[in-house]
């Protein structure tokens, strides 16, 4: 096996001595953790395309029927879906710090701030388990026992007159397109909060490699990757929020 | 293998801490500047502002959080190839959805109030 | 000559044996040969569901069998080759298996996650089996809404779900390309020196990771759907069914590339190498193949002309649909006028690229009718539209895998199949092929619906031809198994580069060690040089 | 049309029919010259070029830059040619004359239901006159279906929940084939029927045999007095609901000062999702329909509301795109307040 060939196409420093965790397939530690960054982003790019399907039918639906999406979406809790938001940005800045430390191998930060992410992680879980309790009690789960009661209203809508908003729906279209928004409500943030689940178990993994010293400023590609993928799901949800919980609330 | 751009070797490009808490009080004034824009009646234009903040804070957290701002060009192709196809799938299944009332609009009304601005009231 | 060819004492195969040192190997050469093997039994099962609804078309009556199984026939049959047959075949075997060598690599960028690709794809096909043998599914491949959704009671849920998990198989195998492409290139080897095999390949991954997370989504969005009551397509609530229509070929349609664009590169190879003489217009016939993926993106809804899209939609997607035409026309173009002054031979492996070169021109050419509005408004769903993706996809993509198996398999094994043989095959093949789908033409300018268990007594003569084909076409496709089997105890012994061949994987021993090169090869020269190849010409000749 | 027998061209039994066909032939003959093209010339240089020795390579040709423009530019101009073509003919076949005889087809596993506004109701049969464009207003009751007329070149999809439309004038009588060709279940093959084409005359004499249940519209004016419609709607304007007398082909302004022409798809709206589209100055009072008027008289209550309206000619929105318009609308009774 030889790697001179190879080097010289890199031209830049090569470990004398082969990290451990250089793959036998690789050159260098370079082109290993590059290639891990393509992969990972082409990754990512198959998820945008994932979560773009439903926002595909999500799009269509709210042009159609807007002002079920918008009555539906009074009924979110808006505290409930502002402090999550919170949280997963700053599980993103934890995240991150968790990377840094990584990269300057500081290996008690490292397990610190994964360890903070995942209890921010478990936070948001936490206030979704709540949120969708409440869906439950209030038999706003699409299927037959779906129920669109007039008399629900969220808390921040309550100025509006009710009278104002029945002028253009009746109850048997709410009752029909405010399941719709639901359906996509409950499928969009079920799909979010499952990435967050495999996030949170890919970071238990990680969290426990860092404890026993696996990586260094060298090789921390598992930490990274771990990071852009929340990352990511972060961005989804700064995406989700707007799209279900403000579609419109002046009113 | 002439594609592969400014990376170093090693750990990669660290950033400080500070830039850190800066992007991430960013995020936070910017949750509460979609929250707020949402109460206030922009007629057509509430769901722009809030698809725009969410663009602007999507892009720090890829640009700062994500490093892309310090990958080769190759990971910003990727990322740009993904908005391009995005684009294109929720673009093009506009103009199917879109154009049903193509010809048959009734007058008076505009068609561009159902690109997903609420029709104003 | 053939005397001194020996087998190399050590090569990917003899390096480890049992069923663990297979099932947990991080080679993708033997991944690739399981690969081989678990679509050649998914190709079969699909084959035999085509024969049953040959058999039941043979008559006009409907006398084979019930109405609801014909219905699961065409599903599975459809399910099958489409999910489990074509999308891997030419990929995830001969461009797993060649790709590394090609660009001077030891193995693809993430060894594991192509194993990974493979396990995901068994677990795919197990929930398909097993929704098939416990009593099958019967909305056709396409699984329209709301009959999908609401209206059949067959098991959509676990075919689904195995549509979805092979997805990930796809997807992975596309991500694992592209960054070996990108990454893994030996020293010397730039862009415009890969061969056009791997150009193809890089095209279809790219189709791959972009296309197939929307039918993804679509099938999530379809399971809560039908699980859960939710109720996002189903017109009794507000939703539109011809949303689904739109997401699903948003998918199908890039995903018919996904099927050919490696066939094309396999073409690529084949002609240059058979006609001892390089590409015509490389860079066009590169830079066609990442045409075709990218303009497949944006004319899926010419599947849905009559679906009650807007006259405007129709216009658009019906105009861009011809793009689509220009690229694999810059294709055959420039394969012809590699022809003139080559040095042309027809082992069997030519005889499949002349094969594909005819059936790929009826199957692109007729593609012109259906994407013509005036034209597509009668002849959608009908058997001419069913002759037509047959000619793309069993005359263009399984002529090409067949091609290029052939060509590769002396690559793979390190011995021949019998030449004599082979040939009798190729042939077989190509005129079954016609005969079985050439009288769906007519049959479909006719007016004969697809999906019809039974049909009007007048247009049974076309298909009784149909089936007929059905049956020597079956014949061809079942004669390689025997040879092929018997070539890897019997075959003469092959030899680093039996066929002259120019490019990278040619340069290492048949079948290659397990790090494929014994040092990384370092590329100085244009691809498709034959000035400088060492043939060994062996028996072929 | 045959050969030995072999049946290989279906009867032109619509006026557009050799439109179509003469398209068909265009592209038939384009294709066939560059299949024909090409196969000769791969032929003929396999054999002139064929390998003579061993170790022989052939010459060293890397590529030619015009001849590369050229076999690119052609095919686009011949493509753009044909898109043109088949636009043309395909704006032509989906855009239904004004006196167009207007008949319902409604979709249902697995059969076709037709009925003509004269009141003539059929199941997998249908007769028309011949030398009359013919307009099929088309719904389904349950999943995806098409309605074929092969031998009139034309097919339109059935939506649940949707109107569309598809129109055509046959020429001369004869009985030709009804296919569905959109896949909808088990006996979807035995969803087909014959469309009995007549001498205007002999059509007249059979509109004149059946019919024992009167006209559409009437059939329309029963249910309207059994559903208690008349109690609202009362032709003087006085009542709770508007008048629906010469409604057709009108725009109504509505409470939200929006503006709605009168068609089919928003007589269809206001009597399923009756408090979508409220007119200025009524009260939302009317309950909704939805589930309780089937398909069938649906369209017989339309027809009743369309005959009270003697004066308007058609449909408000005579352009191409109406079935589309009727389907959205109909899609989306909630957009506009």
């Amino acid at each position: 096996m030889s790697s001179t060939v190879a080097n010289a196409d890199h031209g830049h420093a090569h470990a004398h001595a082969h990290h451990p965790a250089l793959q036998h397939h690789f050159d260098t530690m370079a082109q290993q953790k590059e290639a891990a960054v393509i992969g990972m982003w082409v990754f990512l790019l198959t998820e945008i395309l994932f979560f773009g399907g439903l926002f595909v039918a999500y799009m269509i639906y709210r042009i159609w029927y807007f002002d079920a999406f918008a009555e539906a979406s009074r009924s979110l809790s808006l505290f409930w879906g502002g402090l999550n938001t919170a949280v997963l940005i700053g599980s993103s800045l934890t995240m991150a710090m968790a990377v840094r430390g990584a990269q300057t191998n500081k290996r008690k930060a490292t397990v610190n701030w994964l360890i903070l992410t995942m209890i921010l992680g478990a936070v948001f879980l936490g206030v979704k388990v709540i949120e969708y309790a409440d869906k439950f009690e209030h038999h706003h789960v699409p299927g037959p026992s779906f129920v669109w009661a007039a008399e629900h209203e969220a808390p921040a809508a309550g100025a509006a007159p009710a009278e104002h908003r029945q002028l253009s729906l009746t109850p048997e279209q709410l009752q029909q397109t405010t399941q719709l928004y639901f359906s996509l409500y409950f499928t969009m943030t079920g799909l979010h909060a499952l990435h967050m689940i495999i996030g949170i178990g890919i970071m238990l993994v990680i969290t426990w490699m860092a404890h026993k010293g696996r990586f260094d400023e060298q090789y921390f590609t598992p930490v990274e990757m771990a990071g852009l993928y929340w990352h990511f799901v972060d961005i989804v949800w700064i995406f989700l929020f707007p799209l279900l919980y403000l579609v419109e609330r002046h009113t | 293998m002439s594609d592969h751009a400014s990376h170093s070797s090693g750990a990669g490009h660290v950033s400080p801490i500070s830039l850190y808490i800066t992007i991430f009080a960013a995020l936070m004034v910017l949750t509460a500047v979609t929250v707020g824009a949402a109460f206030v009646d922009l007629g057509q234009f509430n769901f722009s502002v809030a698809m725009l903040i969410a663009g602007f804070k999507a892009s720090l957290v890829v640009w700062y959080f994500m490093h892309v701002k310090y990958q080769s060009h190759l990971t910003k192709l990727t990322l740009a190839t993904g908005m391009f196809f995005l684009a294109i799938l929720l673009g093009m299944m506009l103009i199917d959805y879109t154009s049903k009332d193509f010809t048959a609009m009734p007058k008076g009304t505009d068609p561009t109030s159902e690109m997903g601005a609420p029709a104003a009231h | 000559m053939l005397d001194k060819l020996k087998m190399p004492e050590r090569h990917y195969l003899n390096n480890g044996h049992g069923l663990k040192s297979w099932l947990l190997t991080k080679d993708h050469k033997r991944i690739a040969i399981m690969y081989l093997i678990s679509i050649s039994v998914m190709f079969l099962l699909g084959g035999l569901f085509a024969m049953g609804i040959r058999l039941e078309l043979a008559t006009p009556q409907g006398d084979f069998v019930q109405a609801d199984t014909y219905n699961k026939f065409f599903t599975m049959h459809g399910v099958i080759m489409v999910f489990f047959f074509l999308i891997p075949s030419i990929p995830a075997v001969l461009g797993n298996f060649m790709i590394p060598p090609m660009i001077g690599a030891k193995d693809l960028a993430f060894p594991r996650i192509n194993l990974l690709s493979l396990y995901i794809y068994w677990i795919g096909g197990i929930f398909t089996l097993a929704a098939m043998v416990t009593g099958g599914v019967d909305t056709g491949w396409t699984f329209y809404t709301p009959y999908s959704a609401s209206a059949s009671n067959t098991h959509i849920i676990p075919t689904a779900l195995g549509i979805f998990i092979a997805g990930f198989s796809s997807i992975l195998t596309g991500l694992n390309f592209i960054v070996t492409i990108h990454r893994m290139r030996a020293p010397g080897m730039g862009w415009f020196r890969l061969p056009l095999f791997v150009w193809a390949h890089y095209a279809t991954s790219l189709v791959q990771v972009l296309g197939t997370p929307v039918i993804a989504i679509t099938i999530v969005m379809l399971g809560v759907e039908r699980a859960f009551g939710f109720g996002i397509f189903d017109p009794a609530r507000g939703g539109d069914p011809v949303l689904f229509q739109h997401l699903f070929w948003f998918y199908s349609h890039p995903a018919v590339y996904i099927m050919i664009l490696p066939a094309l590169g396999v073409m690529s190879e084949l002609v240059s190498t058979f006609s001892k003489k390089m590409i015509f217009g490389y860079s066009f016939v590169a830079f066609s193949s990442l045409a075709i993926a990218v303009f497949g993106f944006i004319v899926w809804a010419h599947h849905m002309f009559v679906a009650g899209i807007s006259t405007y939609a129709a216009m658009v997607f019906s105009f861009l649909s011809f793009s689509v035409a220009i690229p694999s026309a810059v294709k055959v173009f420039n394969w012809t006028a590699t022809l003139y002054k080559g040095a042309i031979s027809f082992e069997t492996p030519m005889l499949y690229a002349y094969g594909f070169m005819g059936l790929f021109l009826i199957g692109g050419l007729t593609g012109l009718f259906l994407a013509t509005l005036g034209m597509d408004i009668h002849l959608h769903d009908t058997y001419f539209v069913v002759a037509h993706f047959h000619y793309i996809m069993v005359g263009g993509a399984i002529m090409g895998y067949m091609g290029g198996l052939h060509y590769w398999w002396p690559k793979m094994t390190g011995r021949m199949y019998s030449e004599f043989f082979s040939r009798i095959a190729a042939i077989l093949v190509f005129v079954g092929f016609n005969l079985t789908f050439f009288p769906q033409f007519v049959v479909g300018y006719l007016g004969m619906p697809r999906r019809y268990h039974s049909y009007p007594d007048e247009m049974q003569l076309l298909n009784v031809m149909s089936s007929a084909g059905a049956s020597v076409l079956g014949l061809g496709y079942l004669l390689p198994v025997i040879y092929l089997l018997w070539s890897l105890k019997k075959g003469a012994v092959a030899g680093p580069n039996p066929y002259g061949a120019s490019t990278l994987e040619w340069q290492t021993q048949s079948p290659p060690l397990t790090e494929n090169f014994l040092e990384v090869p370092e590329v100085t020269g244009e691809p498709y040089e034959y000035e400088h190849v060492v043939a060994k010409e062996s028996h072929l000749v | 049309m045959t050969i030995f027998g072999i049946p290989i061209f279906p009867e032109q039994a619509s006026t557009f029919a050799k439109d179509v066909d003469a398209l068909y032939f265009f592209i038939l003959a384009t294709c066939a010259f560059f299949a024909i093209g090409v196969s000769v010339a791969v032929v003929w240089l396999g054999i002139k070029y064929h390998k003579t020795h061993d170790g022989q390579i052939g010459a060293r040709i890397e590529g030619n830059l015009p001849l590369e423009l050229l076999w690119s530019v052609i095919p686009t101009i011949i493509a753009m040619f044909m898109f043109g073509w088949g636009a043309s003919v395909y704006y032509h076949l989906r855009r239904p004359p004004d006196e167009a005889l207007h008949l319902y087809a409604v979709g249902k596993q697995w059969m076709w239901k037709f009925q003509h506004l004269e009141g003539q109701r059929e199941i997998n049969e249908l007769h028309i006159p011949a030398g009359r464009p013919v307009k099929i207003t088309i719904s389904s009751e349950d999943v995806l279906h098409s309605l074929y007329f092969p031998a009139f070149r034309t097919k339109m999809d059935a939506i649940p929940g949707r109107y569309t439309e598809l129109w055509f004038e046959a020429k001369d009588p004869g009985v030709y084939h009804i296919f569905c060709t959109e896949y909808c279940g088990t006996n979807h093959a035995g969803m087909i029927g014959n469309v009995t084409v007549l001498e205007p005359a002999a059509y007249q004499a059979w509109l004149q045999g059946g019919g024992m249940e009167g006209t559409l519209a009437q059939r329309g004016a029963k249910l309207f007095n059994d559903l208690a419609c008349q109690t609202c709607h009362l032709d003087t304007g006085t009542g709770r609901g508007p008048s629906l007398k010469d409604l057709m082909g009108r725009t109504e302004t509505m409470a939200d000062g929006s503006t709605v022409v009168v068609d089919e798809a928003y007589l269809r709206e206001s009597i399923l999702n009756s408090q979508a589209k409220i007119v200025k100055g009524f009260q939302p009072l009317m309950p909704t329909f939805q589930g309780l008027v089937s398909e069938e008289n649906l369209v017989a209550l339309i027809e009743h509301v369309k005959s009270m309206s003697p004066n308007a000619t058609t449909v408000a929105a005579p352009t191409p795109a109406a079935p589309e318009s009727g389907a959205a609308t109909a899609g989306k009774p909630a957009e506009k307040k």
